[in-house]
């Protein structure tokens, strides 16, 4: 809109000052703070509860059936906020908390890895073309043509014994980032190819022909030219690719090639009620809820990003 | 193509660019993963001279290779054919790094005031950046000096900080000129500057432009579809058709007795904002379309819609020759 | 005798969240069979809005439209959608500045002639594809009836708008609206389209509204001019007597500032000043009071009250709103903007 | 056209060529001893050996990737010249480990149930997806609109695996409308197979259609800011048509393409469903071979599942040039 | 038991109600490993085996009663060295499927081929282990000619005799196994034998697509009056393969389609365990009995070498929290011994850290604690390893707790499901574990089928424990191993039963916590289900579809 400038506003001021009026966008941002909290502060309920996520406590299970825990909804009391896990009468509601910790901190640093590596792979093949993009696009086609889940389920193994060949211990030290590396290895081609196509449209702006006019190096014209252009894909990329994560390293969980007992994730909470959802569905239902929520609230986020940072596209 | 002499201007001023054969050919749209690629026959076989202080203008329609002109002068593309002598150097097959101190005197100024201008960055920056990256730091600072610019092409010096998305389209043309000026270029080449802006813009910038050149003795390649446009900038018009130049010569001889049929053709295609004018000009009707460059037609480009072609036309290529005031490069001048 | 549109009034402000934009502001006018007008004005003056009214394509959406617009005896701004729609195309046809976006990407275009057609009359498939056949022929498309299987994307630009022509032409409208149709096309190309039109109002009949920012075009082709600036129509008269005799200070600079093949370019174009304003926060009084080089001459009305519309003399049918009387007027253009045409 | 079509054919056998290479190669360096694992009770180290021997563990592994590169385009013979030889005629996949079976015999009888979800769920999907998205888009900003679009949204973020046992204890356990998921041939008891086959669709429909309903909201809406709705409009065309022949045509093609990649992906082993829903599927035969370090048979239906996406690609690539003329393939 | 005095020769008694006709679907989650007598060896379908196999002995079910019969034999066998030579007399008037006539020669030649283990892998060696075998004979496949001279069929063809390298006293449980089949030789195919077994059950193999389905169907040779265990009630029996542990669960609880008619002999009801027993509907069809499945912890004294620190291990054992980890005791009972109290001769009904586990089996702590002080070599860092395979990591952990609880540290190591008993058993080995969690399933209702297996060091070497998980190999013990190696039956079974309990009372090198309880559903339209003793599974022999 041409007309009477506003006052020195720069775009990102600019999608921020929108975001802040999203109510959407503010519920979501309270909501994921709100869980984040939980994990961070996962150690004090601990202490306030005077047990921890791995404590057996067999007391509160039905003798006859270590399956079912005494009283009403999955044995819920007020030392036990969220019932206690079948079988071992573990802490549900340290288990969540704990759990909201481990999914998190996987999700998110495999979204951190998966956009570097995309990122820099989009840059490099989008602005340098010819043989090195016709190597990385092909390198991301392969990948895309993986059943990603099930090479992931299958390749989680073999990097762990690899590890475990250069000394790193077994467990969830080895598998932990092992998950990472497998949800990654998966996560960036699609970041790199939105990095890609939006490399190969701006290089060809005429800001950048600009640019090399005054004789700008090729690393000026990617870092201060074409990169800052990048902020807003890349972050709308990453805003919506956290609830992915979240949900791929839940799936992978479930399907067993996740973090090991006793550490405590969403996506092993759930795939250890499977057994028990009938009898004690709320076990099931506690972590499948927390995982629906918090998804929910990072697609609501990412969206209301996206929205504001690309306000042609409304709802 | 025009072998025969520089054709400098009858002053004998210093001759500050000289094209000569240049030809770029780029591969063209693949049709597949694997395809081959077909052959844009973009420019081919273009020379001309243009002295220090003068404007050339550079006209013709879509897709003749008028932007693709500019941006070889400018190295931002490499010729596949010909050379480009700037300054007394030959600049056609230099590399990056031995272009780097050519770049300052040879400046472009862009046809699209919103795609040509960082959108995340802001004016000062954007005025800077030559500086910067050239590591010239004038005298004052580079902050005072491109204030001075700002303001030498009409806009607040205050607006240092704005982002160009707080300007309309006639000021930001006003911001990719001050970039061109940031480093006193000898030549600059503005692929249609005024072409995307509103009609009560467009004198504004075509004005301003013309003062600039006058205050700083810059030299012009101006390049416009609109012919009235051109005559109201440049001293001398050079009129392309698919990748050829077919017609070149000073202003007033161009308009008044044009010597290619396209040129005709062109000339009085154009709409003239006077109900008399109307019914008394000649009409030229061509036909059809420009072809595509991939498939040019043999022989004289032009051929194809011209109503005097014969057959000469079909095998030979007529060259660009002097005709009186004019270069012309046709079989049947005027 | 009545015209076959009739323009009074019209009006349209589109509610956004930044403010209401007043993109069209009680515009008066009228086009006959036969007849073309030209409305001419700057990027984001109202122009396409007006014709998007006349269209009754803003039904629906958050425009809001008052006023009258009357095409052959129908109230559009009242009637309802369906209404409107069976005029749309048999009575008026609209025609699109960019050719390429206003054609279905997926369908022929004989498919898309055809099927405008179909709409409008009881015909068979086979029928209505003869007929785009004839139509693309018609409009000067070599090899009509191989062309009609092609899509939009194998057109070359000026086909294109060729093919839409054919297309708004196809069941012979009374009226037709050509939003900007050369503005994306070369010159010798523009040219060949704009002889087309006349040709074919000539044929026809049609009324013909066409829309431009360049004055040239006007001078061409149309009958009448309407000019507008920010919503409003300041000038409207012959082609004649606005090219000749301009009113409006945005005429006179807009005439001067225009560059041109006859007169003296060494000259510096007379330019105006300043920016279109947004239609958001339009300029109290005259909208054009802020580049007026003239407000002096009146004083404070120009910025505080918006003038009328009123015709430059008694029973003429040149209108113009300006503040500056008659006479003034006359002077200052014989002394001040002559000289620069 | 056939050209195109030829090309991709190569190149994505190619690419399932890197595929089974990676996979091949990766599981060879696993330490752990498949000979042991097909070994079973009694096992002595002879009897690995001999079994290493058979399943022809003890070539390096360019010769055991060659051997099953021939195999699949020829057929092979296990230990040829020998007492013990066995012929797998082409396209050979191997022996499982686990069961001694043939593994194109594996994956041929998991086939058919993952083929059920798919397709039971993509039409279901589809449907719902598509007339809940096309109603949003044409009632845009009214409480229909919100109303399913939120459900929308808040469907695409739940996980198969939680809607799927929070819907099993509902209808299977607490209402007993439907028997517990699984799969009968549909051909032998084809009630029995459509009521265990409800669930599984329903779970996937449910968050599939999702995301196909917001897609198609967007596309539609998207299309119908472009200019040749608005011609068809000036045509006089009803809005019926305008929706349905225009904008819905145009809004059409993504949602095709995406749709067949899902599918393609689908087919290979609907990974999650299976496992939730104890159907013996693809996805199903994958994890449990994964988990037994099968070789020949995560091999096989890994192979299997890129086969199923590169073919996808190459179909909806060449249904891309049917619905959209301007791409040209040659 | 081996007493001649019962001959239990005569056929068995119908079941009440059933009737015959139909099909009965067996579900199996994957192929038999070998339907060669001679390569049988998994537990589940070794009940399944005997509609077309017989062998020598055989156990019969019969109310609850579960005795040794004999099957072609004509008796119990006899001994008259104290178990070094076995005479058994024949069944002179049995057929295969073909018609033709069972022999010894046959039951010999099935002895010979089951040397022959290098070609017919997969089957128990017992044959091979017990059997004298002074020539060093290598099978039939290998050396054709030669003859195996210490088994011996009599002049008529009506009796067979077994000379043993050693005495074994339980020889007569030995010849229930496969290796102890009729086989006619002419008929023997090698190793694609188990593709077509000529059956001398009352059924026979009609069709067996591997890893699909194996169906059955009436041998009319087959005649009831010499039969003293088997039933034939179904005209047929359809074995469907290669579904998954839950399909099969879930299709039997859920009991519609041909699931009506179905039951599975190799899956105990796990997953769905919680819901089918706490719903009368599924309840009525739902088989609960002890498995010969005991889960028990190894102490190795080849690293945990004090044995107040074992003692301090055995304390620590929470038998509550194990159990309720494996569902409770609906799944499972406590032990304090891997003999079940069934084996009357050889269990003994002894405390485990001084209590009895069953009434009181919580982890003894502070008594835990009080031995952890007085020993002189204390260990306080245990490596456990365990498997990673259904509810066994679960299990560690609530083992590792109440260690730790006691003032252990715990180092946990799991093993590949797929790889475990063969690495736990090295010895020597950097990170040899000091707990081993495991369990073990009896081959035969005996002491002798547990003890030998788990206790006897004399069968370790010196970097592999074998079964004997705990390593132990006390020479107070070997002595008496030595003595009840030449034992008679019930002498021997007393004396294992004694260095049970001395191994887990004074060595505390083991600890055993429960029996698993097997938990087997079946359709509601099959009738004459029963739990075999002697395999402990559902036997399908007395199956029938109820009408
Ligand atoms: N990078 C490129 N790759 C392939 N073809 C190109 C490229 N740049 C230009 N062309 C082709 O070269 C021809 C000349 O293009 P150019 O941009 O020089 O024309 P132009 O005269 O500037 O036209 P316009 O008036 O539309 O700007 C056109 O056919 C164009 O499609
Ligand atoms: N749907 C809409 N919502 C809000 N504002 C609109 C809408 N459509 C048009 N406008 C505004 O109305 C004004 C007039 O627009 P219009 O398209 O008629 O201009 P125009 O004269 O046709 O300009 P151009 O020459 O650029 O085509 C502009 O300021 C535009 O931003
Ligand atoms: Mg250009
Ligand atoms: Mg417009």
């Amino acid at each position: 809109m041409i007309g009477a400038p506003i006052q020195g506003r720069s775009p990102a001021r600019m999608a921020w000052d929108r975001i802040k009026k999203d109510r959407t966008a503010k519920i979501s941002a309270i909501t994921v703070a709100f869980i984040f909290l939980l994990a961070l502060a996962s150690p004090i309920f601990t202490w306030i509860l005077h047990t921890t996520p791995d404590q057996f406590h067999p007391e509160t299970l039905d003798p006859s059936f270590g399956t079912n825990p005494v009283g009403k909804l999955g044995g819920i009391s007020a030392q036990h906020w969220f019932g206690v896990e079948p079988r071992t009468g573990r802490d549900v509601f340290l288990r969540f908390a704990y759990g909201a910790r481990t999914s998190l901190s996987i999700a998110l640093s495999a979204t951190a890895l998966a956009t570097l590596i995309g990122v820099l792979v989009g840059l490099v093949s989008g602005f340098f073309g010819k043989t090195v993009d016709l190597v990385l696009t092909r390198t991301m086609e392969i990948i895309l043509a993986f059943p990603s889940i099930l090479f992931a389920l299958a390749v989680t193994p073999v990097l762990e014994n690899l590890l475990e060949s250069w000394g790193v211990p077994t467990g969830n030290a080895t598998r932990i980032p092992v998950m990472i590396v497998v949800l990654s290895m998966f996560g960036w081609p699609y970041i790199a190819r939105i990095v890609r196509g939006q490399v190969i449209s701006l290089r060809e702006k005429e800001f950048v022909e600009a640019a090399r006019s005054i004789g700008a190096s090729r690393t000026h014209l990617v870092f201060k030219e074409i990169l800052p252009n990048l902020w807003a894909p890349i972050l709308v990329t990453v805003a919506l690719n956290i609830p992915t994560m979240i949900t791929s390293e839940a799936a992978l969980t479930f399907l067993g090639a996740g973090v090991i007992d006793p550490t405590s994730d969403w996506g092993a909470m759930l795939l250890a009620s499977v057994p028990f959802y009938s009898v004690d569905p709320m076990y099931t239902f506690i972590p499948g809820f927390g995982l629906f929520i918090l998804v929910l609230a990072f697609n609501l986020l990412g969206d209301s990003v996206r929205d504001a940072l690309d306000p042609r596209s409304s709802r | 193509m025009s072998q025969n002499s520089k054709v400098g201007n009858d002053s004998g001023e210093e001759i500050i660019l000289s094209v000569s054969g240049l030809t770029k050919h780029f591969p063209g749209a693949k049709t597949s993963f694997f395809g081959k690629h077909e052959i844009v026959q973009a420019v081919d076989g273009v020379s001309f001279d243009v002295a220090a202080g003068e404007s050339l203008g550079l006209v013709g329609e879509s897709g003749c290779g008028k932007s693709t002109t500019g941006r070889l002068i400018t190295r931002l593309l490499e010729p596949t054919a010909g050379t480009v002598v700037f300054d007394g150097q030959d600049i056609s097959k230099l590399n990056n790094s031995e272009l780097r101190p050519i770049r300052s005197d040879l400046q472009m100024i862009f046809q699209d005031p919103y795609a040509s201008l960082n959108p995340r960055h802001t004016v000062g920056t954007i005025v800077s950046t030559p500086f910067k990256i050239n590591k010239v730091v004038p005298e004052g600072g580079v902050k005072k000096r491109v204030q001075e610019i700002l303001e030498i092409v009409g806009l607040n010096p205050e607006h240092y900080n704005r982002y160009p998305h707080e300007f309309s389209g006639g000021q930001r043309q006003r911001i990719g000129i001050a970039r061109a000026l940031a480093l006193r270029p000898k030549l600059i080449v503005a692929d249609e500057p005024v072409s995307a802006l509103d009609v009560s813009i467009q004198a504004q910038i075509i004005n301003l432009m013309k003062d600039l050149q006058k205050d700083f003795g810059l030299t012009f390649i101006f390049i416009a579809h609109d012919l009235a446009v051109v005559r109201h900038f440049a001293q001398r018009v050079a009129v392309m058709y698919l990748g050829n130049i077919v017609e070149i010569a000073d202003r007033d001889t161009l308009y008044s007795s044009p010597k290619h049929p396209y040129t005709k053709a062109l000339l009085s295609a154009v709409p003239e904002a006077d109900p008399d004018a109307v019914g008394a000009r000649e009409r030229i009707r061509l036909t059809g379309d420009v072809p595509n460059p991939i498939n040019p037609p043999s022989g004289c480009r032009f051929r194809t819609r011209c109503w005097k072609a014969q057959d000469i036309c079909a095998s030979s290529a007529p060259a660009l020759l002097q005709i009186g005031q004019t270069q012309v490069a046709c079989h049947f001048p005027e | 005798m009545s015209a076959f549109l009739e323009v009074k009034n019209l009006s349209v402000v589109f509610p956004t969240e930044d403010g209401r934009v007043q993109a069209v502001d009680s515009l008066s006018f009228s086009v006959e069979k036969g007849k073309t007008l030209g409305i001419v004005g700057e990027s984001g003056s109202g122009k396409s809005v007006t014709s998007l009214s006349i269209l009754g394509l803003q039904k629906g959406t958050r425009a809001e439209v008052t006023g009258e617009i009357w095409v052959d005896g129908t109230e559009i701004v009242s009637a309802n959608e369906d209404e409107v729609r069976k005029l749309r195309g048999k009575s008026m046809a609209m025609i699109f500045q960019d050719a390429l976006a206003a054609l279905h990407p997926y369908y022929t275009v004989g498919h898309q002639i055809a099927e405008a057609y179909l709409v409008h009359n009881k015909v068979s498939k086979k029928q209505a594809l003869a007929r785009a056949v004839e139509m693309l022929d018609r409009v000067g498309i070599p090899e009509p009836h191989k062309r009609i299987n092609d899509y939009p994307h194998q057109f070359s630009g000026g086909m294109r708008q060729r093919a839409m022509i054919a297309m708004a032409l196809s069941c012979n409208p009374s009226l037709l609206i050509a939003d900007e149709p050369t503005t994306a096309l070369d010159v010798t190309v523009q040219a060949q389209i704009l002889e087309l039109l006349r040709d074919l109002q000539k044929e026809f009949g049609t009324a013909i509204i066409l829309i431009t920012h360049d004055l040239g075009v006007v001078a061409e082709t149309a009958d009448d001019i309407l000019l507008m600036y920010a919503g409003k129509q300041i000038e409207y008269g012959t082609v004649r007597d606005v090219l000749q005799i301009p009113q409006h200070p945005y005429a006179w600079g807009l005439l001067t500032s225009i560059p041109r093949l006859t007169g003296d370019p060494n000259l510096p174009l007379t330019a105006i000043q300043g920016t279109p304003p947004s239609l958001i926060s339009v300029p109290s009084g005259c909208a054009f009071n802020p580049r007026c080089n003239y407000v002096d001459q009146v004083g404070t009305l120009c910025a505080s009250s918006v003038p009328d519309l009123l015709p430059i003399a008694q029973g003429q049918s040149h209108y113009v709103r300006c503040h500056m009387n008659p006479a003034l007027r006359e002077s200052i253009f014989t002394t001040q903007v002559r000289p620069h045409l | 056209m056939l050209k195109y079509t030829l090309r991709r054919i190569v190149s994505g056998t190619l690419v399932l060529g890197i595929v089974s290479a990676i996979v091949f190669s990766i599981f060879y360096i696993l330490p752990a001893d498949p000979a042991r694992l097909a070994c079973g009770k009694s096992c002595t180290p002879e009897l690995v050996q001999r079994i290493q021997v058979a399943l022809e563990l003890d070539q390096p592994l360019a010769v055991q990737y060659g051997r099953f590169i021939k195999g699949i385009f020829v057929g092979r013979t296990y230990l040829a010249n020998t007492d013990a030889a066995r012929t797998c005629s082409a396209p050979c996949l191997g022996y499982s480990y686990q069961t001694d079976l043939p593994v194109r015999q594996l994956l041929m009888d998991r086939l058919p149930a993952t083929l059920s979800i798919a397709v039971g769920a993509s039409i279901l999907w589809l449907l719902i997806g598509l007339s809940s998205g096309i109603i949003s888009a044409l009632r845009r900003g009214t409480w229909i609109d919100r109303t399913s679009q939120g459900f929308a949204l808040a469907a695409a973020s739940l996980q198969i695996y939680f809607v799927g046992l929070i819907l099993q204890f509902i209808f299977v356990d607490k209402l007993a409308w439907l028997p517990m998921p699984g799969y009968s041939s549909p051909f032998e008891y084809p009630l029995d197979w459509a009521k265990q086959m409800v669930l599984p669709w329903v779970t996937l429909a449910f968050l599939l259609s999702a995301i196909y309903s917001r897609l198609t909201r967007s596309g539609m809406i998207e299309t119908m800011g472009e200019d040749f709705v608005r011609t068809a409009r000036a045509k006089g065309l009803s809005s019926r048509d305008v929706n349905i022949k225009h904008v819905l045509r145009a809004a059409m093609t993504p949602i095709v393409t995406v749709f067949g990649l899902d599918l393609g992906s689908l087919l290979g082993g609907a990974v999650i469903t299976e496992y939730v829903f104890n159907i013996p599927g693809l996805g199903k035969l994958a994890t449990e071979a994964v988990s037994n370090l099968d070789l020949p048979v995560v091999t096989g239906t890994v192979l299997f599942a890129a086969f199923f996406i590169i073919t996808a690609n190459i179909v909806v690539d060449l249904l891309y040039s049917v619905l959209d003329p301007k791409v040209r393939l040659t | 038991t081996a007493s001649a005095a019962t001959t239990f020769t005569t056929p068995v008694a119908p079941i009440k109600g059933a009737v015959k006709g139909g099909t009965v679907t067996i579900l199996a989650q994957g192929d038999f490993e070998h339907l060669d007598p001679a390569r049988n060896y998994v537990g589940g379908t070794l009940d399944f085996y005997r509609l077309f196999t017989r062998s020598l002995t055989q156990y019969r079910t019969v109310n609850g009663k579960t005795d040794l019969v004999p099957d072609v034999a004509a008796d119990l066998g006899t001994t008259k060295d104290a178990g070094k030579t076995w005479v058994f007399k024949l069944r002179t008037n049995l057929k295969y499927e073909d018609g033709s006539k069972i022999t010894c020669a046959d039951m010999k030649y099935g002895v010979m081929r089951s040397y022959n283990d290098d070609i017919l892998d997969g089957g128990p060696t017992y044959a091979k282990d017990f059997i004298d075998n002074p020539t060093n004979y290598k099978g039939p496949y290998t050396e054709p000619g030669k003859d195996l001279p210490t088994v011996i069929c009599s002049p008529k063809g009506d009796s067979i005799t077994f000379k043993l390298s050693v005495a074994i006293p339980y020889f007569p449980y030995v010849t229930t196994f496969g290796a102890f089949s009729p086989i006619p030789k002419a008929k023997d195919t090698k190793q694609n034998y188990e593709l077509h077994p000529i059956s001398s059950g009352p059924y026979k193999i009609k069709s067996y697509e591997r890893g699909k389905q194996l169906v059955l169907v009436r041998n009319n040779q087959w005649d009831a009056k010499t039969d003293p265990l088997r039933w034939n009630y179904p005209d047929s029996y359809v074995v469907k393969m290669g579904a998954d542990q839950n399909v099969i669960e879930q299709s039997l609880i859920s009991d519609s389609g041909a699931a009506k008619t179905s039951v599975s002999f190799d899956t105990n009801i796990i997953t769905n365990l919680s819901k089918v027993l706490n719903v009368a509907k599924y309840k009525s069809r739902l088989f609960n009995f002890d498995s010969a499945y005991n889960r028990y912890y190894a102490i190795n004294v080849d690293t945990v070498k004090d044995i107040n620190v074992r003692k301090a291990i055995q304390c620590a054992v929470d038998f509550k929290s194990i159990l309720l980890a494996a569902g409770g005791t609906s799944a499972g009972s406590y032990a304090n011994s891997t003999i079940p109290k069934s084996i009357k001769a050889a269990y003994r009904n002894f405390n485990v850290c001084g209590r009895d586990v069953s009434k009181h089996p919580e982890a003894q702590l502070d008594q835990a604690k009080a031995f952890l002080a007085k020993a002189t070599n204390p260990k306080t860092t245990l490596r456990l390893a365990y498997r990673d395979r259904g509810v066994e990591p679960l299990r560690a952990a609530a083992l590792e707790q109440s260690l730790k609880a006691a003032g252990f540290t715990v180092i946990m190591d799991k093993y590949p499901s797929s790889d475990f008993y063969a690495p736990a058993a090295k010895r020597g080995v950097p990170n040899e574990p000091d707990i081993i969690q495991t369990s073990w399933a009896f081959d035969w209702a005996a002491a002798s089928g547990i003890v030998y297996a788990l206790f006897d060091g004399r069968s370790m070497t010196a970097d592999d424990a074998k079964s004997n998980q705990s390593r132990g190999n006390f020479p107070d013990l070997q002595a008496l191993f030595a003595k009840a190696d030449v034992s008679s039956t019930a002498a021997q079974e007393k004396l294992l039963g004694d260095i049970e309990q001395s191994l887990i009372v004074d060595k505390a090198a083991h600890v055993s916590v429960y029996f698993e309880t097997s938990h087997y559903m079946a359709g509601s339209k099959v009738g004459g289900l029963q739990v075999d003793g002697g395999y402990s599974t559902l036997s399908v022999l007395g199956a029938y579809v109820k009408k």
